[in-house]
């Protein structure tokens, strides 16, 4: 039997809210999917469309970008950036094909731990049906 | 020169170990290319676990250490300092978080080892692009600004002045006191809530290290912990030093205005003290009502004004201070009349809010203490009390608890009974939440010595009938639905961030939860500070709070800005932005994004102003040219991270 | 319509005023039917200049040229270049201007209306002639191109013929000058986003299967990033090397720059570069369309600038070019920006 | 078949000298191969490999007659430098090559040389040095000059005590210092100093292109004629073989055709490197 | 080896060349490019010359030189990855482009041949087609000592004779296609030849542009190296790589390391075009660039074809396909460019 195909996640965390929600979530032993490999950044305002790009042609099967809610920046205003900034990067990248799901933004604060749980459930259970992501990944 | 690199993977026990294999982490991490010793051990964190980290890190002349574990909000200080004691920069240690972000999230022992794996990797893959940074100095203006004159306020500033150091105090209406002064004996003591505030009123006013300021707003936060500069809008009072406060002027004064003090159960003139212990005990002329103002239509205070007091011409003024810390303590305000229509407040007289009550309650109140209803000024008999009017309904209303409405609903209801014997109260509640020094003891004497009667449910419809506040609702305990008709219905409304607060945040830079209230830097750890550094939070205006709690939050703050005070220097996070000149091409994008005004264009290039930037790294992904970025999580290392993550 | 022997005067003037180095227009090419940018420093050759739907080039990028030309002098000539501008073209100074590439002093713009015209599409235009071979273009005055072919002259109106991106334009009229020339008559094309529109009706797997298809033949030879006056860092994603080196950058800062793209025309690294194109340009591509018509393996780039373009108008109320006090698209925020998108 | 000349030999470091620190540090490798090897010529280069990073041409400063390794002085410049400065002796590196011509040594049987060298460009003569030194009974007298922008930036610092007691070395730095007893300028400078005749003598310089012009000019002062002088052009190049046309200057690929040349024939060339 | 193909049988012929991948120039959203075709049946060879050379196919824009990996130890381990391909037949290869490879043949021959270039070229068999009319209005093979029959390169050149095509099998490999589908070739009669003689006198007078004294160009271009014409030539290029990648005689190219997984390492390190245009070609890894700006690079282009290649191997780095004038954005003309060049001074 083949096995079970498991997506591979890149989340970008930024460290107050949603690396401090998932922190939270391991805190209140709540179980989620193996599949995500966090990277902690100062603010979902420093991501830049470069490291989504890249993570989509190193591989993975989906990108997720997380960040403090609206108002509620640690860095007052970064996540506003980065909302407008994803907003684009998304419309371009479904533009050019990619699937819609495999590429995700949330807002988690540092007490949503229940939501991080759900964000990535649901996310790898998206990601899933829909197999490897190809489009954009580099040929081996 | 090559760089060599240590890991360290801890067991916590059986936290991580239980999950994660953490041999085989170790043992991966010794083959991955640039690592130079890779170990395991039961507590990293504890003494031998440390000293073990220290000695391998001369041993095996490491230059920069991965330390597997729990988050770092907990240990990276810990092993920071372990590695610094071992003679390399603190920030050559990195944390990979094993147990939080994986053994503690998953089940299945050789995935979460692989993703342990991963995330080690990936901290390596970072440390060893990580530079060697010292904290930066900056001195300090030993001076602070407190704004709210609330008791939260009022404490913290007397503590920092009793300390010995300056503090300016802004309170924007034209007396301190705050919420608490309108108070009529607090819970659970039953103490006269003016009598033990006073005291601490005058005290602010005669000390010689405070600088009272009111009636006024800070209307702008530049600068930076340590150093901030604060421009204070001073609005005119029209009443100058002169003045002998012989109160002709209100005696005279043609314009009735609601009475703020009261909460509008009574009316003051436009010229108006605020009350009768206000401090600073000055006149105020409110313009909004004023017709004296433009052109000179009524002028009558200024006609009686024998020391000449009244100056129409008095203009706002705008005073600038340095101050180096900053505690905000601009308190609450309670649900809005117009959000609560259902329960018929603001629609019938007779129904009122918690504060209402108060005053109606209190000595100095619109009814000298004596229970009287505002429709009627009669008696009432039949009083309803309901609590969560507005809180704890993320429907409609507020989501969250206003915690303090359980006491003071109780307080209400038995200091109505010791005003009116043969009254009735009846309390309407989801459940009573009074924990608390003395609290639950005193809930139970409102049921046993004052008879007072808990209704558990809630309120369906409130209308007027027959000069009666008829009130339906339901008991869930007996599931049966009760009709009260009330003389009176007193609404616990949600207690939510004062009016403004928004505006606030923005000026001093400071975040704001989801329900509007400040944000503390962490809901655990560091409930006293803001995000920004140096800002700090006393009382309700980070959270709904009764007065031991908002003193306790005020001294809190105020020990905190004490801590910043009493430095000479401060030292600020080194991982700043920093700018490679020669790509920037002085587009200014990230001067545009930076919330700290930390960068600026010289000769055409972006410069960072260390002191300020907060190293969010906005600016970097803004700028197109990769020109800047905050020192130890650049692009390339975050490219290295991508790397490790996805895993080839 | 634009009086051509007024542009002439105008240039020459400046030209003989000393007031400019020298004035960036438009000559016939041998080479093409499309004009060939010149530079002229001599007032008599100003006689060559031209003005018709096939002055294609955005000569924006010639005064980034002249800018990055400046700074490599010693002791430049700081005077200003004149610019012959479309009214796309002068967005794209507004650009500049707004991102303090350039100052208003560095350019003296001689804004050229298009009018209800704009500029032609070769390819459409040899449709149009059903393959037959065509050489030189002529405009007569009923605004119809005349093309001389195998089989004779052949007349087409230009209406016909026009690019896309005239088709969907939304500056026909130069929004900055220093000289102004032609009608100002500022349409408003019914359809801005035609196009794109229809790109975003099909299924996301067959705009999958389309790109696919269209980056694949991407041979990188960046005529697309060559042309486009917003491009121009002295450093881009691609290169393989870091221009900004100075004497003082070390060995390690070299050794760090990142391989965001690799040098192999595969698809990966094909969409890697042409999406990060799209995204640096997003806000600031005014849709000169030059990318596209330069690109020699006709890869509709434009549609990637296009969407984005929409994108920012709709979600963001955000017009490039239009305005240069105003902070760039990804500097600036709304309360309001939308957030549907966001879990 | 034919070998394929892209494939590089590996080879193990077994010595690693430091002789700069710092931001332009320079270190010198000695290699071995791990199976068959080449031989090469006096001022030939090799490319080195760091698989992942790419290649870089290097010169190789070690005299053909030394059998036992292969000698590499590297300046820490760029993406592939700094990764083979981050190597250990036993770590493996790949190496292609020989490339291009080497200096004439054959003809200067007899004549007087004069190598002068500055920083990093002491390396490429440092072959023919070495093969001069070991054969003295070929040649006339021989002489270096060598200069470096300060004294902790000489390389070679034993070697050059030990040659010293054999032939002339006049070394230099740029700037004053405390305890240093030699000429202080630059190296053009200090050959006009000592002006070395120009009869029976071949001058071999190699340094920064600044450097070398200026020497050029000094040696052209002192009476030397075109020929008399030889230096090396360093472009970039990536292929090795004279295909790739990066380092194209004029008809000649300074790989195959370069790097080494006499003043009388790089004259001849366009001035583009 | 002269042969008559009819034209209806020429889907015939390429459905006999089994084991052969055949391309052919296939007309797709208005350019023409090759294409492989699995069968003939709608193949139309009135085409316009393609975008891209044939030289993609001899030298690819990427190819791999080798494959590199680590060992458990951490030795590097390499892979020759020599390509094996099919034998590949590429169908109407214009006069201009199949010399073309004549002149890469020269470049990647030599002292050092470079193997992954000539195991393409080996199997790979290049069918010409005469051009009776100019494949692109700035054709100008004449003036380069080309023509629009030449036979340079080709291993079999067809001629359009209306109903049918002259077949020339020029070399072994070309006798080879032939032989594959023998039956269908036949005999040419004297009129054939006196028709192919027509056709192709006939074509060279289409050629319409030209540079005259061409012979002049290359001792002048010596003496140009400084020369301000240079400057003035560049002002509107754009730096970009269309004529230097489009051309079929341009070689340069760029070896880089391509890393597929950094654990353990494994990747690739492959060759890519590159080309003189750009300005990083030839910038040293200190910052020093001996090729600064535009002007210099513009001036190499020229020079390397029409005078340092002249001075090695005797012969113009250029069969006048006209790619580079048609293409170019800016309208930069070689033609115009060395007739100034000629006229200079």
């Amino acid at each position: 039997m083949a096995e079970e195909f498991e997506p591979k996640i890149v989340a970008f965390l930024c460290k107050w809210c949603s690396s401090a929600g998932s922190d939270l979530a391991g805190v209140s032993r709540m179980q989620y999917p193996p599949n995500v490999v966090p990277i902690q950044v100062m603010c979902s305002g420093s991501v830049s469309p470069l490291y989504i790009f890249n993570a989509f042609k190193k591989g993975a099967d989906g990108v997720l970008v997380s960040g403090c809610h609206p108002g509620d920046c640690h860095y007052i205003e970064g996540n506003y950036y980065a909302r407008r900034r994803i907003a684009l990067v998304k419309e371009l990248l479904e533009f050019v094909g990619l699937e819609p799901e495999r590429f995700q933004m949330s807002w988690v604060s540092a007490a949503e731990g229940t939501k991080y749980t759900e964000v990535i459930k649901d996310f790898v259970d998206v990601l899933k049906p829909l197999g490897p992501q190809s489009h954009l990944r580099r040929e081996q | 020169m090559k760089k060599r690199t240590g890991v360290f993977v801890c067991h916590c026990g059986i936290n991580i170990a239980g999950t994660v294999d953490v041999k085989k982490v170790a043992d991966k991490l010794n083959k991955h290319a640039g690592v130079d010793h890779a170990e395991d051990y039961v507590y990293m964190c504890s003494d031998p676990g440390q000293k073990r980290i220290e000695e391998a890190i001369k041993e095996k002349n490491l230059d920069n250490i991965v330390v597997a574990c729990c988050s770092p909000n907990l240990h990276e200080t810990t092993f920071r300092n372990a590695a610094k004691a071992a003679g390399i920069n603190e920030f050559q240690c990195e944390i990979a978080n094993i147990r939080e972000q994986c053994s503690w999230v998953h089940k299945d022992m050789d995935k979460a080892t692989v993703k342990a794996e991963k995330i080690t990797v990936s901290a390596v893959e970072r440390v060893r692009q990580n530079e060697s940074l010292e904290p930066i100095g900056i001195p300090v203006t030993r001076r602070a600004l407190v704004v709210g004159g609330g008791i939260a306020g009022i404490q913290a500033a007397l503590d920092m002045a009793n300390t010995g150091f300056e503090v300016v105090l802004v309170e924007r209406s034209p007396s301190i006191g705050g919420h608490m002064i309108q108070l009529s004996e607090t819970f659970p003591t039953l103490d006269c809530s003016q009598c033990i505030l006073t005291p601490k009123m005058v005290e602010v006013s005669k000390h010689p290290k405070i600088k009272l300021m009111v009636y006024s707003e800070v209307q702008e936060i530049t600068g930076y912990v340590g150093n901030f500069k604060a421009k204070i809008l001073k609005k005119p009072t029209f009443v100058t030093d002169a003045c002998t406060l012989c109160d002709e002027c209100t005696r005279v004064c043609p314009v009735v205005q609601s009475n703020e003090f009261d909460l509008g159960l009574t009316g003051r003139k436009a010229i108006y003290i605020p009350f009768a212990q206000a401090i600073p005990a000055l006149y105020t002329l409110d313009i909004t009502g004023c017709p004296g103002l433009m052109p000179i239509a009524c002028g009558k205070c200024a006609d009686v004004c024998d020391p000449g007091a009244i100056d129409f011409d008095m203009k706002p003024e705008i005073v600038e201070e340095e101050i180096g810390a900053i505690v905000l303590a601009t308190g609450y305000d309670l649900y809005g009349k117009e959000e609560m229509a259902e329960y018929g407040y603001g629609k019938y007289a007779d129904v009122m809010d918690g504060l209402q009550f108060e005053r109606l309650l209190s000595a100095s109140g619109p009814t000298q203490g004596k229970v009287l209803r505002p429709s009627d000024h009669k008696e009432p008999k039949e009083v309803v009390f309901i609590q969560c009017a507005g809180s704890r309904d993320p429907e409609i209303h507020c989501a969250y608890c206003s915690k303090i409405c359980c006491m003071y609903t109780a307080k209400h209801a038995m200091l109505y009974k010791h005003k009116v014997h043969d009254g009735q109260a009846y309390i309407f509640y989801i459940d009573i939440r009074s924990g608390g020094k003395n609290y639950e003891e005193f809930v139970q004497r409102t049921t046993e010595e004052d008879g007072v009667l808990y209704l558990r449910g809630k309120v369906s419809k409130i209308f007027e009938e027959n000069g009666k506040i008829k009130v339906w609702g339901t008991d869930t305990l007996i599931g049966k639905p009760v009709e009260i008709d009330a003389d009176l219905v007193v609404l616990a409304m949600a207690m939510r961030p004062s009016e403004g607060a928004d505006k606030l945040a923005r000026t001093f830079k400071v975040a704001v939860d989801k329900d509007g209230f400040l944000a503390e830097a962490h809901p655990k750890l560091k409930p006293v500070e803001s995000v920004t550094a140096g800002i700090f939070y006393a009382g309700a205006v980070q959270a709904p709070k009764d007065i031991p709690e908002a003193v306790a939050q005020a001294s809190g703050a105020a020990a905190k800005a004490i801590g910043i005070l009493s430095q000479e220097r401060l030292f600020h996070s080194p991982m700043v932005a920093k700018v490679v000149k020669n790509l920037c091409t002085g587009c200014n994008m990230c001067v545009d994004v930076c919330p700290y005004d930390a960068i600026s264009l010289e000769d055409g290039k972006a410069v960072v102003n260390d002191v300020l930037c907060e190293g969010c790294g906005t600016c970097s992904a803004t700028c197109l040219r990769a020109a800047i970025s905050v020192k130890n999580v650049t692009p390339q290392q975050i490219y290295e991270m991508i790397d490790a993550s996805v895993g080839g | 319509m634009v009086n051509l022997d007024e542009l002439k005067k105008e240039a020459k003037r400046v030209l003989e005023d000393g007031k400019v180095k020298y004035v960036i227009g438009y000559v016939k090419s041998k080479a093409s039917n499309m004009a060939a940018p010149a530079f002229v420093t001599d007032p008599e050759e100003i006689e060559n200049l031209i003005w018709d739907p096939t002055c294609v080039q955005n000569l924006t990028k010639f005064i980034v040229d002249e800018k990055k030309r400046k700074a490599q002098q010693k002791k430049p000539d700081t005077r200003p270049v004149a610019v012959v501008s479309k009214g796309c073209d002068s967005r794209a100074i507004n650009v500049l201007l707004q991102e303090k590439y350039i100052e208003r002093d560095d350019v003296f713009i001689l804004g050229v209306a298009c009018e209800d015209l704009g500029v032609i599409d070769e390819k459409k235009l040899a449709q149009k002639l059903k393959g037959k071979r065509f050489g030189e273009l002529t405009f007569d005055d009923k605004k119809n191109v005349v093309a001389t072919t195998t089989d004779g002259t052949v007349k087409v109106p230009v209406k016909e013929v026009l690019a896309e991106r005239c088709v969907e334009c939304q500056a026909n009229t130069p929004l900055i000058y220093d000289v102004f020339l032609g009608e100002e008559d500022r349409r408003k094309p019914d359809a801005p986003f035609a196009s794109v529109e229809k790109m975003e009706s099909l299924s996301n797997k067959e705009r999958g299967a389309f790109w696919q298809e269209q980056l694949s033949k991407c041979v990188r030879c960046y005529a697309c990033r060559s042309t486009c006056p917003m491009c121009y860092c002295d450093e881009c994603v691609v290169d393989t090397i870091n221009f900004a080196v100075t004497p003082d950058t070390t060995a390690q800062e070299k050794a760090l720059r990142i391989k965001w793209i690799e040098r192999a025309s595969t698809k990966s690294e094909n969409f890697g570069y042409h999406l990060v194109r799209a995204i640096h340009l997003v806000g600031r591509c005014i849709d000169c369309g030059e990318c596209e018509r330069v690109c020699p393996l006709d890869i509709p780039i434009r549609f990637l600038n296009k969407k984005l373009e929409k994108t920012a108008k709709e979600l963001f109320d955000y017009e490039p070019g239009m305005d240069t006090e105003k902070p760039a698209l990804v500097a600036s925020f709304k309360d309001e920006d939308p957030e549907e998108f966001i879990r | 078949m034919a070998e394929n000349v892209y494939i590089p030999k590996l080879a193990k470091i077994i010595e690693i000298k430091d002789e700069v620190e710092g931001a332009r540090a320079i270190r010198t490798f000695r290699t071995q191969f791990l199976e068959d090897g080449f031989t090469h010529d006096c001022g030939q280069c090799a490319m080195l490999s760091i698989f992942g990073k790419g290649e870089s041409m290097i010169s190789i400063s070690s005299s053909p007659l030394e059998k036992d390794y292969l000698q590499f002085s590297i300046l820490k410049s760029g993406r592939v430098t700094s990764s083979i400065h981050a190597l250990q002796e036993g770590d493996i590196l790949g190496v292609r090559g020989p490339y291009g011509n080497s200096f004439p040594i054959k003809k200067w049987k007899g004549k007087n040389l004069i190598f002068i060298g500055g920083g990093i460009g002491l390396a490429p003569i440092w072959s023919v040095l070495q093969t001069a030194l070991k054969h003295k009974e070929n040649y006339g007298k021989l002489s270096l000059f060598y200069g470096a922008r300060t004294s902790k930036d000489i390389v070679y610092k034993e070697d050059l005590e030990e040659i010293r007691k054999d032939i002339a070395v006049h070394l230099s730095i740029d700037q004053e210092e405390p305890d240093w007893n030699e000429f202080v300028g630059f190296v053009p400078v200090n050959v006009l100093d000592k002006k070395p005749s120009p009869k029976d003598a071949i001058a071999i310089t190699c340094g920064p292109p600044i450097m070398i012009k200026f020497v050029i000019t000094n040696l052209e002062a002192l009476g030397f004629k075109d020929d008399q002088i030889y230096t090396t052009v360093e472009n970039k190049m990536k292929c090795g073989i004279g295909k790739c046309g990066r380092c194209n200057i004029g008809n000649h690929y300074v790989c195959k055709d370069g790097p080494v040349y006499s003043w009388a024939e790089l004259k001849k060339l366009p001035q583009e490197y | 080896m002269d042969k008559i193909l009819e034209k209806k049988s020429l889907t015939n012929w390429l459905k006999k060349l089994t084991g052969y991948d055949v391309y052919a120039p296939v007309l797709k959203d208005d350019l023409w490019n090759y294409e492989i075709i699995s069968d003939g049946d709608n193949l139309e060879l009135d085409y316009l010359n393609t975008v891209q050379a044939p030289k993609k196919f001899i030298f690819p824009q990427v190819e791999n030189l080798l494959d590199f990996g680590s060992s458990d130890e951490g030795t590097p381990e390499i892979t020759e990855t020599l390509p094996q391909p099919n034998p590949t037949v590429i169908l109407g290869v214009r006069p201009c482009d199949g010399k073309a490879v004549i002149l890469q043949d020269l470049v990647f021959g030599g002292e050092f041949t470079d193997p992954y270039y000539w195991n393409r070229r080996n199997a790979t068999y290049l069918v010409g087609l005469t051009c009776n009319t100019p494949p692109s209005p700035n054709c100008f093979c004449t003036s380069v000592d080309g023509s629009p029959h030449s036979q340079e390169g080709l291993d079999i050149l067809l001629t359009d004779l209306g109903t049918k095509y002259f077949v020339e099998a020029l070399t072994d490999k070309g006798r080879k296609l032939v032989s594959a589908g023998q039956a269908l070739f036949k005999a040419p009669t004297a009129k054939d030849k006196k028709d192919l003689e027509q056709v192709k006198t006939g074509s060279e007078k289409k050629i319409k542009r030209q540079i005259k004294n061409l012979k002049k160009v290359p001792p002048k271009l010596k003496d140009m190296f400084d020369s301000p014409l240079w400057d003035e030539e560049a002002m509107s290029c754009l730096r970009c790589g269309i004529c230097t990648f489009l051309c079929p005689t341009c070689h340069c190219f760029d070896i880089s390391d391509e890393v597929t997984s950094s654990l353990p390492l494994k990747g690739h390190r492959i060759r890519t075009w590159d080309t003189c245009q750009f300005p990083d070609f030839t910038m040293h890894s200190s910052g020093h660039n001996p090729r600064p700006d535009k002007a210099s690079r513009l001036r190499q282009r020229m020079l390397h074809k029409f005078q340092y290649f002249v001075e090695i191997h005797k012969k113009y780095q250029c069969t006048g396909c006209g790619r580079c004038v048609s293409l170019c954005p800016v309208g930069i003309d070689i033609i115009e460019v060395l007739d100034k060049v000629r006229d200079y001074g």
